[in-house]
């Protein structure tokens, strides 16, 4: 299949098209929503239900040699990641140092929503990949906090001497999404096809259809946040909210080529290194940054730069991925 | 019947901040606070609201703590060290209680 | 199957059972509750696999020419009921001008999970109805408020000149209610069979057991509100509550005969006719007509008229679509 | 602590009317405000819970406004021309802020 | 505008008790009262949050009553009967309403 | 197999590693957590499905004679614990009188969870047990909390003359669990296989899935009750909640042997007797004996008892339950 017939396809999926419909909803002001409480019991949802799967599948197929590596690779790639973006927006924005700096926290870190749909995009076209990327994806999600808080204290700005109390290490380190993925893809290897069997019902076949649900909370999210900050987007920040994603992807690519992944193994890293954090960096840069504009990096990562992956993003890195390890 | 003057301290703040007040405020001795929920709000930093939220960074709480009229200061110091360099706000009213003791 | 056996039948499901018990646990002054964001997590589930399920049979069958005509009509008696509604109630009851074109809005327009239960009853017995009914459920929540308006204005009262402001139409029409059903048929419409098979374990294995769920929460709040309302509901109004409904059937089939439907589509007509609303027009009511008191149309929807047609009103409807149109 | 005078306002209100209400005090130029969720309420219109509320209609909220005196009149005026006909309740306190020059 | 002076009672009390204050609140006819959710706090008894929470029995609620000052205290008689054995606070803050006939 | 087998399979079942996570990442202080109304949703689901599961089950076998004398048993039971546990309290511990019957009273009352817990370890042994069972757990909640208030009353404390007032009674009948277990229980006897054909797919198949879900929850609550009255628990309360448990356990056993239950029947009677109440009786005890610590009857319920009896307590009931009946 050609990048145009996958774009296409996953342009015409049940879970992209609920994502606009909660865009398009929120764009026309309709009063639709997804309570709290709902949104967070269907992440932790996603979250246990792609932790514990991809443990089962290590599980089966033991850890190869890989393992370690493409963790340490995630790592690297989660430290390095800022520093590119920085340097980009220091040069397409206008955006201070500190602004500068909290964005590219989140473009280092990783959105697991987009590993989410990515992953069940491979399972539906029936491409195998590493079970343990969901360990490489909670491993990527902090790292790039750090480097974001060097650039600041490089700058001499925001304090951040003192930003990095213990009690703000021991949040990012411990924050729900990491344990529940990680703790639930320990699960996963430890009770195997047999704990698969007793939860398989719950845990595979409803997934698409929750995804959908909660895809369309994401949009309305996402389309509320844009209306409610137009003007602050300027092009050059848009921009970069495209070009941001395509460089951390080519970038992973060459480390999971490096590695020697398999196809669905590639495609997993340029989306992880591609997808910008909403959860956790946000949360740690309002208690280490506060003076970083949350508007800014929220509406980019959220508004921009997730619907890209979202809708264009996963179908072309897929495709690259099939090229360049010559996969199906 | 009988109460007694007190003071009642309302302090909004971003919800990742909550620990980090509580915590400030049992240093200064607070014996007792109520967090309450909020749904949304605006200022400054423009409209926001609970619904749909799928990050924890965007929202906020209230917490009230009501306090002897000569502690008011050791509180206000306290929160004061937190929130200046964070959104939101500070609001002191009179009150009375009743079971002074308490408080 | 005759008309007796059916509601014997309709009696023992377990949807309108969880419903009575609902009831009961209110009377009893149980402290059974469903909280609010489940509750409204439980609808937003209903509406999006209604929305669906109607639109993936539309894109199966095509769009006969019948669709255009149906809207039309549900539109039209979405206009004509609250007439009939504020004649009858003038009639029947001591309501005032404006609580009696309250009331009539609400019967003018459409319950959405009575429409949900009739359709589940009618998939369970295995009869086909038209995909699109949906759509003219969708169509025929708004236009009754325009008319309950007009009523109103005419008789020179509640300030109405003024009530429909511009924000109160788009907040009419771009409820979160429609936006989703409307927004789900169209995906379903789009996606079809295939975008089905993916999210059919979501969409349809666990839809009855969560309409359960729903039914046991509105039988709380239709019996806490009866509960605290007792002494307003006058024996005029609550035969108004199931004359009402029993004249919209009527006409509701009236007109599904003359554009020909089908067995199913007629009975779901006479529901949507029969059927008040409780979420779009009370809304609506508070901010055009905050003089109407809300515990007379809630009650009377709620409490007398959603119980009338789900445990009586279907299986009549059902019985007299089949004697009309010849179906089995 | 140095504090400053300064009024709080708290509008009860349907939830139905959050938006006109917020879009006036936006219009009456109130800088800052907050939104409480209630739970449940009574008052001449009768008793009424948000336990298994299907319908937005039902709901209310709390507005909390914290404005310089000076500012008062012409926030009630822009809450008063909406509440005129609607149920709901407003409550104004004295009180004292920090950081004046935010509201 | 043309304000009034009034009592503002807030009472802090075990979510389990709710029923039985707002029913004495009743019997001591005051006319409304509207119940604001908790989400955590701190007291005598130690910290609790509302998060993960199986059981009705830790959580609190905040009861709110605008009432004319002559009633208050008829009112805070009826809430202390039953306040004494349980935990919970009660703070009486001055304030201003508009539409007293409502009170 | 043996009881170490069998603890051992239990250990890693999903289940309990689902609850270990939770503890674990209280004990961590990280900030995952279940949102409230979730957390309650899950709740009235479980109670939905094992109330419906029980009752069509009955509705297959036919009651036979030993559902009354069972009920019997299980409410002299639950008049009985909490005078045994009352005396342990005094010996083992330094309680005043208010709070060792406040414990006691939860001792006597029932955790609905442990027996869904128990009952799907017994679904997957393929051990059958009886379906009334159910209606037992409900009819055990309540006697225990009239013998503490006795024991209060007859030591002369806590004014418990008035404490229980009639609007206590009826609160404590007609709690919410109880309501809707009893009114499953009906739903599934009167509908019986046919309405479980209906919405099996939502009650059946998902049903061990969401019970990881919740007991990941309770194991965060139970974690966090922990941490934070950690000093409270002395060695002989730490005691007194395994050595309860334990006892319970051989009085549930002796009685259902009286009646002589089936292998199933007889282990959940030692779950009912030795499980510990977390929902009902704390509520009551606040409203009647508000002087007694919550602290204590909940961390020592939750926190000691139910991990004991999820983990350890479960796997001796079923061996010893298969001994004595010489089930296999
Ligand atoms: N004047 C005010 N009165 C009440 N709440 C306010 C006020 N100003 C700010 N807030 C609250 O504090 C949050 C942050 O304010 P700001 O830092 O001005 O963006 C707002 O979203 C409101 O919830
Ligand atoms: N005196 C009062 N004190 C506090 N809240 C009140 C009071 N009166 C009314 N309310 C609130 O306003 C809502 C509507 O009041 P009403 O218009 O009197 O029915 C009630 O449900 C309460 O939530
Ligand atoms: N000084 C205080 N200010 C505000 N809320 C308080 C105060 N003291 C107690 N509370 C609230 O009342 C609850 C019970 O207090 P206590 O009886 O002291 O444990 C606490 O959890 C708080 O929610
Ligand atoms: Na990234
Ligand atoms: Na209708
Ligand atoms: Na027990």
């Amino acid at each position: 299949m050609n990048i145009l017939e996958l774009a296409a396809q996953n342009l015409i999926s049940p879970a992209i098209l609920f994502f606009v419909l909660g865009l398009s909803a929120a764009f026309a002001r309709s009063d639709l929503s997804v309570p709290e409480a709902v949104a967070k019991g269907l992440s932790l949802y996603l979250l246990l239900a792609i932790g514990f799967k991809g443990g089962v599948s290590v599980s089966a197929h033991g850890v190869d040699a890989g393992l370690i590596l493409t963790i340490i690779a995630g790592v690297v790639l989660s430290f390095l990641l800022p520093l590119i973006a920085f340097a980009l927006l220091r040069v397409m924005s206008t955006l201070s140092v500190i602004d500068a700096a909290a964005v590219a926290a989140h473009y280092g870190s990783i959105s697991i929503v987009t590993f989410v749909a990515a992953s069940s995009v491979l399972t539906t076209a029936g491409i195998a990949f590493e079970g343990y990327m969901v360990a490489v994806a909670a491993a990527m999600e902090a790292p790039a906090i750090l480097s974001a808080l060097w650039l600041v204290a490089r700058a001499g700005g925001g304090r951040s001497d003192e930003a990095v109390d213990s009690g703000l290490m021991r949040e990012i380190l411990l924050n729900g999404s990491i344990v529940l993925l990680v703790g639930a893809f320990a699960i996963g290897v430890i009770t195997g096809e047999q704990g698969m069997a007793k939860i398989e019902a719950f845990i595979v076949a409803p997934f698409l259809g929750i995804l959908c649900l909660f895809l369309l909370d994401m949009g309305l999210v996402a389309g509320r946040g844009l209306r409610q900050t137009r003007g602050l987007l300027r092009p050059g920040l848009i921009l970069f909210g495209v070009v941001m994603p395509l460089s951390g992807a080519t970038l992973g690519m060459a480390a999971a080529l490096l590695i020697g992944l398999s196809t669905g193994g590639v495609m997993l890293m340029m989306v992880l290194a591609a997808s910008a954090s909403y959860i956790a960096v946000p949360a740690a840069m309002r208690v280490a940054l506060p003076e970083a504009n949350p508007a800014v990096y929220l509406t980019l990562a959220l508004g921009v730069t997730f619907p890209f992956n979202l809708v264009l993003g996963i179908p072309i890195y897929l495709a690259l991925a099939q090229t360049v390890t010559g996969g199906s | 019947m009988q109460t007694h003057k007190a003071k009642r301290v309302e302090i909004t703040i971003e919800a990742v901040m909550e620990q980090r007040l509580t915590a400030a405020l049992e240093r200064a001795e607070v014996t007792g606070f109520t967090v309450l929920p909020v749904m949304g709000g605006s200022g400054r930093s423009g409209r926001w609201s609970r619904e749909g939220q799928v990050t924890r960074a965007a929202g906020m709480v209230v917490v009230v703590c009501i306090i002897r009229p000569e502690r008011l200061d050791a509180l206000l110091e306290a929160a004061f060290g937190l929130l200046e360099r964070h959104i939101g706000v500070v609001c002191v009213t009179d009150c009375e209680v009743l079971r002074a003791n308490r408080f």
